[in-house]
């Protein structure tokens, strides 16, 4: 066991996958000299040198356009978009390629995409800078999109990803980067299709992912000093979603809460309950709830951001009225 | 030395041996199967047997045809929904292309994508894209796959005069010129994008300014006559092969029929269309020739009689072909389970 | 009364526009001398001048973004989005601006803007050319998302979003623009902001929009000679979402099905499902049921289309599954 | 001639009448305001008064204040998340500024801005755009309006060097070109973007050839002399406002600080930064005015007293400033409730 940093697994994911593949290599802005905006890859220029670790202009449809070319040549690559509030200028080659490729060609062309992004609010960066769009990632066909919630996954999701055949969109919280935990020392890949239970209950279904997971796990903590246990449900895989898991916990329950930081109205939060009540409608006791961010651009203020952002309260008080 | 020059470079020079005219009388033959082949679809598009969406590059067929002859077999090639005369020309078969139109499990792409999404692994044409502009990223990336593993490959990209006004345009010429990568950017320009004239469209219509730009040598060609278009895109393809970068080939051509088949066609003067008709690439040839002497007597009657043959085979395929069971609909949406993954 | 089409209905809002308001122009991609690429604004052009019908290059990202900075610059813009495939190259403008303007300057600048782009499937132009989005639309806090599904709301939404004072974006489904229908001589601005009931019935609530209102009227045409009487909400404004209406109806008639062109997971019928169980839950009879489209790029075959599409078959078959 | 040239046309002449050299020292006071300003943020950052992201124009501050010096009050600027010295050039009060930094409701945007959102109706300042090159088409836009209404206004657009490789830069340069449209484009070349020098960034870093690629004429201006920024700025933006459509200018200039308060500035190297520091604009400005002789005695710690003096204030006003009620959250997300909407 190692004591490590989630920035640190993921950094440790990569070099690994650069050392071990050949055809892998990590293109972005400001990847190599800069180190990466939060410094994820940083030293991975000096080791692997320019032609494995590609500093880009910015270009975000192109170069992710790019790297959509670059896997159908028979690469691997790994591109990261610096945050998910950039991805939208990538859109349409993530939509109308990436995910449509193999379709449209009738299964003759797949394409083994890796794209690394963060996403999230929480740091007083502003509207267009704290997207959580997780939910829009989860909606289209084509596309695998994970979100690693612990150092383990960090450090093992992205060896899977780059497995995969097809295009995986990895999401990392950017409050979660400084955040440690330990490593068993042969940490390897893990399954990235699975969502898993990170703390047991009997009295309602927490359901979370990447950013909201410590939330819900705080939470249930204080519940606990309440009386109520709940069962902490982390999706890890939100396309495709892995209903199986988290609806067994709500028929067993027989109460279910959301924690997503998207905004609530089309959130991530809307499948997942939709998914439950459609499932497990006669096991439950209380309608599915939801704690999502309130619907607003993200305000720069730190008193308004936290107001916009689900938190513990807002998270055990939800629980609590759901007579959990 | 203007902008233009200045990215220009030498003239290009290379040709092709072709004493005998053997190659030509080819070139031709090429032009004709594709012009003969986007005509039957018209007619099943009337019938019905073609729907959606239907491009035709009739009038263009010299773009295809010369830029194809330049490109070896591992090169691969970057399309747009336009692109008919490029998959024929690049050896996709008029079987699998007929019944792609026709939507039957037989087509190159089991009937899923249509006129707009023809692709074919074995000939490395990736496609058939419908969203303009929305290759050409696909083009650099491709390029930059055989940049680093060291193959001596050229990827032909092919767009219109509109895409030049893309912002994705301009972000995949300066990353190719950037990183020096093996892409041929092909732009077919024929004046108009829909009904938007290029003039309505670029405050500087000289299109090789926009390569120049970004250091990219760039040629403007006659689309409209294959052997010159074909012995600058040789050219401009051995120099990108041999490491000279991105090169960008302006072909300047024109489309005789509308932009669509829903496209009325009200925004081009019948006399500018009519004055391009005096220019299609097959009659020229087809009369260069005759006045080489180095069309035999018969030939082409033998030539449209084959072209004539084959897409009726290919019709025939296309009737005879079936349809992609339903319950297959959600094959391809992922290769298969995640890695690991028991389901 | 007048008969007229969907798409004269919607020529004819705009010629108004143009004659009413100075400040009113149309730019987009073959708006003028095409006329628009399903003819919606023909003879716009000639009737008042290229410097009020804009045609615009293939720039869906700066067009956008020049109707945003010309509204906050005192115009009414109403840019044409050609179809809502090419939104996704739009969708930094619309979010991070458009969106986000009002908000970030702390409410000094709003954005009096209109965006009218053409959606859905069922022409058998395939994967890139066939999207349904709105459901990412509604999720975006700061604008308005209005769908109208009638050539009365197709005549009258727009002159109502021209005088809202933020962004609106209004679909309209490719396959409506020849739909016929009646229209009062003395149309004029209709409500944006809620839903109506089409038809009313006791048995179970369908909630459908834009392409597939038609779809589930023809279905409930169908339930009714099965003696099964469906009540029909038209959403018509997707975001602000008015679940007032929906609501009130599956509280009443305890059962709830949702029509969406969206692919399922993720979808608007989602937050709609999430809603009904949260508000009505107790009044349910069983869980709200969904039928969306199937989640694949969209085929172009028309046999693999169909199957993919929500169809009136689909519908009654979910609507008698819930015991309606 | 060289496709700068070719965009360049005449060079500019335009200047201000400046005799007694008081216009010089106004510029020198106005470049301080600014400079004491931003070190003041500093350690207000370090002492955790200021959050989120924090970009520094120091050493740019000629760039702010000679194009500012070229606009009247009724043009309009849009400008980037490097925006302090825009927004304090352009007449934003220092007050609102400071208090938007310390997330106050008496900030210019009710602290929901922060330093990368200020925005000022007053002064016609479009803010503070966070997203590279996202600003741009809005400029655009607001200048096609006053075209529509025949203002005969300018709309000034900054934008760094890096933001020339986004696709949003092309299509609004040519959009603005094609109809011809008063935007005065900034692009303030600091070499850097984040960590990528421009030449990692730019096939061609010959800025101004984007610009003749539009018909745009563009000029090369040293960003570190706020009288040659002036002189440039001035008579671009007649140019602009007289009709003669956008014009471009490449400022050239260095931030001497790192990208953000989080950027450790590993990627350059410090000589290259001294280079830099010794062409300080407000070091070089108080200089030539010193041996010009038109700096009065005492007049340069005048100006630095009320620069810190007003500081003082505006840190003072911002400190005293109150937090908008949570209850508000969600005022502004729209306007109200629709037309015609009873709720
Ligand atoms: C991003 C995008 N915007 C708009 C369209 C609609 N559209 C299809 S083809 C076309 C014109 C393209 O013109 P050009 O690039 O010159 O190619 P051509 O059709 O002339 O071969 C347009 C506007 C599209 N498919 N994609
Ligand atoms: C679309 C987009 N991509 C990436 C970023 C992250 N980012 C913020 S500033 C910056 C560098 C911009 O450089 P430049 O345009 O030269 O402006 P400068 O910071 O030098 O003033 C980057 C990459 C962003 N904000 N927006
Ligand atoms: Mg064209
Ligand atoms: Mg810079």
């Amino acid at each position: 066991m190692t004591r490590i940093s989630y920035r640190e697994a993921l950094r440790e994911a990569m070099r690994d996958a650069l050392r071990r593949d050949e055809r892998v290599f990590l293109m972005g802005e400001d990847v190599g000299r800069y180190g990466g905006c939060f410094a994820v890859s940083l030293g991975l220029l000096e080791e692997f040198g320019p032609g494995r670790v590609r500093d880009t202009p910015l270009s975000e449809s192109a170069f992710v356009g790019a790297g959509i070319g670059a896997a159908l040549g028979g690469m691997r690559p790994i591109v990261e978009i610096m945050t998910v509030n950039f991805s939208l200028l990538a859109l349409d080659q993530i939509v109308n390629n990436a995910a449509s490729l193999l379709y449209m060609s009738g299964g003759q062309f797949n394409v083994p995409l890796v794209i690394r992004t963060s996403t999230g609010g929480g740091r007083q960066v502003a509207a267009q800078h704290s997207h959580s769009l997780e939910g829009w990632f989860a909606h289209i066909p084509g596309i695998r999109a994970v979100f690693p919630a612990t150092v383990e996954d960090a450090r093992g999701m992205l060896w899977t990803a780059l497995e995969d055949p097809d295009p995986v969109i990895i999401f990392e919280h950017a409050s979660l980067y400084n955040m440690q935990g330990e490593l068993p020392d042969d940490a390897g890949p893990v399954d990235i299709s699975r969502s898993a239970v990170r703390r047991e209950g009997d009295d309602l279904t927490i359901v979370a992912f990447g950013g909201t997971l410590g939330v819900a796990l705080d939470a249930s903590e204080q519940l606990a000093a309440d009386g109520v246990t709940a069962e902490v449900v982390d999706l890890r895989s939100l396309r495709p979603l892995d209903d199986a898991t988290f609806v067994a916990s709500a028929s067993r329950t027989h109460r279910a809460l959301v924690v997503d930081e998207g905004w609530r109205t089309g959130s991530l939060a809307a499948e997942v309950a939709a998914r439950i009540q459609e499932q497990a409608f006669y096991d439950l006791d209380a309608p599915v709830a939801r704690v999502c961010s309130a619907e607003v651009p993200m305000p720069y203020a730190k008193h308004l951001e936290d107001a916009a952002l689900p938190s513990v309260g807002r998270v055990v008080a939800a629980a609590h009225a759901l007579g959990g | 030395m203007s902008p233009a020059r200045h990215a220009l470079g030498a003239a290009p020079v290379g040709a092709q041996p072709d004493g005998d005219g053997r190659h030509a009388v080819h070139l031709l033959d090429q032009m004709i199967r594709i012009r003969r082949f986007e005509e039957r679809c018209v007619e099943l598009y009337s019938d019905t047997r073609i729907r959606g969406f239907l491009h035709l590059g009739i009038g263009e067929e010299a773009c295809s045809v010369g830029v194809m002859e330049a490109l070896g077999p591992d090169d691969a090639v970057v399309s747009t929904y336009r692109e008919h005369g490029h998959a024929l020309a690049r050896g996709m078969s008029m079987r699998s292309a007929m019944a792609e139109l026709e939507g039957r499990l037989e087509g190159c792409s089991r009937g899923r994508g249509g006129s707009m999404h023809l692709f074919d692994a074995a000939t490395r044409f990736y496609g058939g894209n419908a969203i303009v502009g929305g290759g050409i990223p696909l083009a650099v990336g491709l390029a930059l796959a055989d940049r680093m593993m060291g193959r001596p490959r050229v990827t032909a990209c092919f767009f219109g005069d509109g895409a030049v006004a893309e912002g994705e345009f301009h972000e995949s010429m300066n990353l190719a010129a950037l990183w020096q990568l093996p892409v041929l950017f092909c732009c077919e320009n024929n004046l108009y994008a829909m009904g938007t004239a290029l003039g309505r469209s670029e405050s500087e219509t000289d299109l090789s300014l926009k390569a120049a730009s970004y250091r990219v040598p760039a040629w403007e060609v006659d689309g409209m006559d294959v052997r010159a278009v074909e012995r600058s895109a040789r050219d401009a393809a051995e120099r990108v092969r041999e490491g000279g970068g991105p090169h960008f080939l302006e072909l300047r051509t024109y489309r005789f029929r509308a932009h669509s088949m829903y496209d009325p066609d009200r925004y081009r003067d019948k006399a500018e269309i009519e004055r391009w008709k005096q220019l299609d690439p097959i009659a020229t040839l087809t009369e260069a020739l005759t006045g080489e002497g180095l069309l035999e007597a018969g030939e082409l009657e033998r030539i449209e009689q084959a072209a004539s043959t084959e897409v009726d085979d290919a019709v025939a395929f296309a009737d005879a072909g079936t349809l992609e069971p339903v319950e297959d609909l959600e094959n391809f949406v992922l290769s298969g389970p995640a890695p690991g993954d028991g389901r």
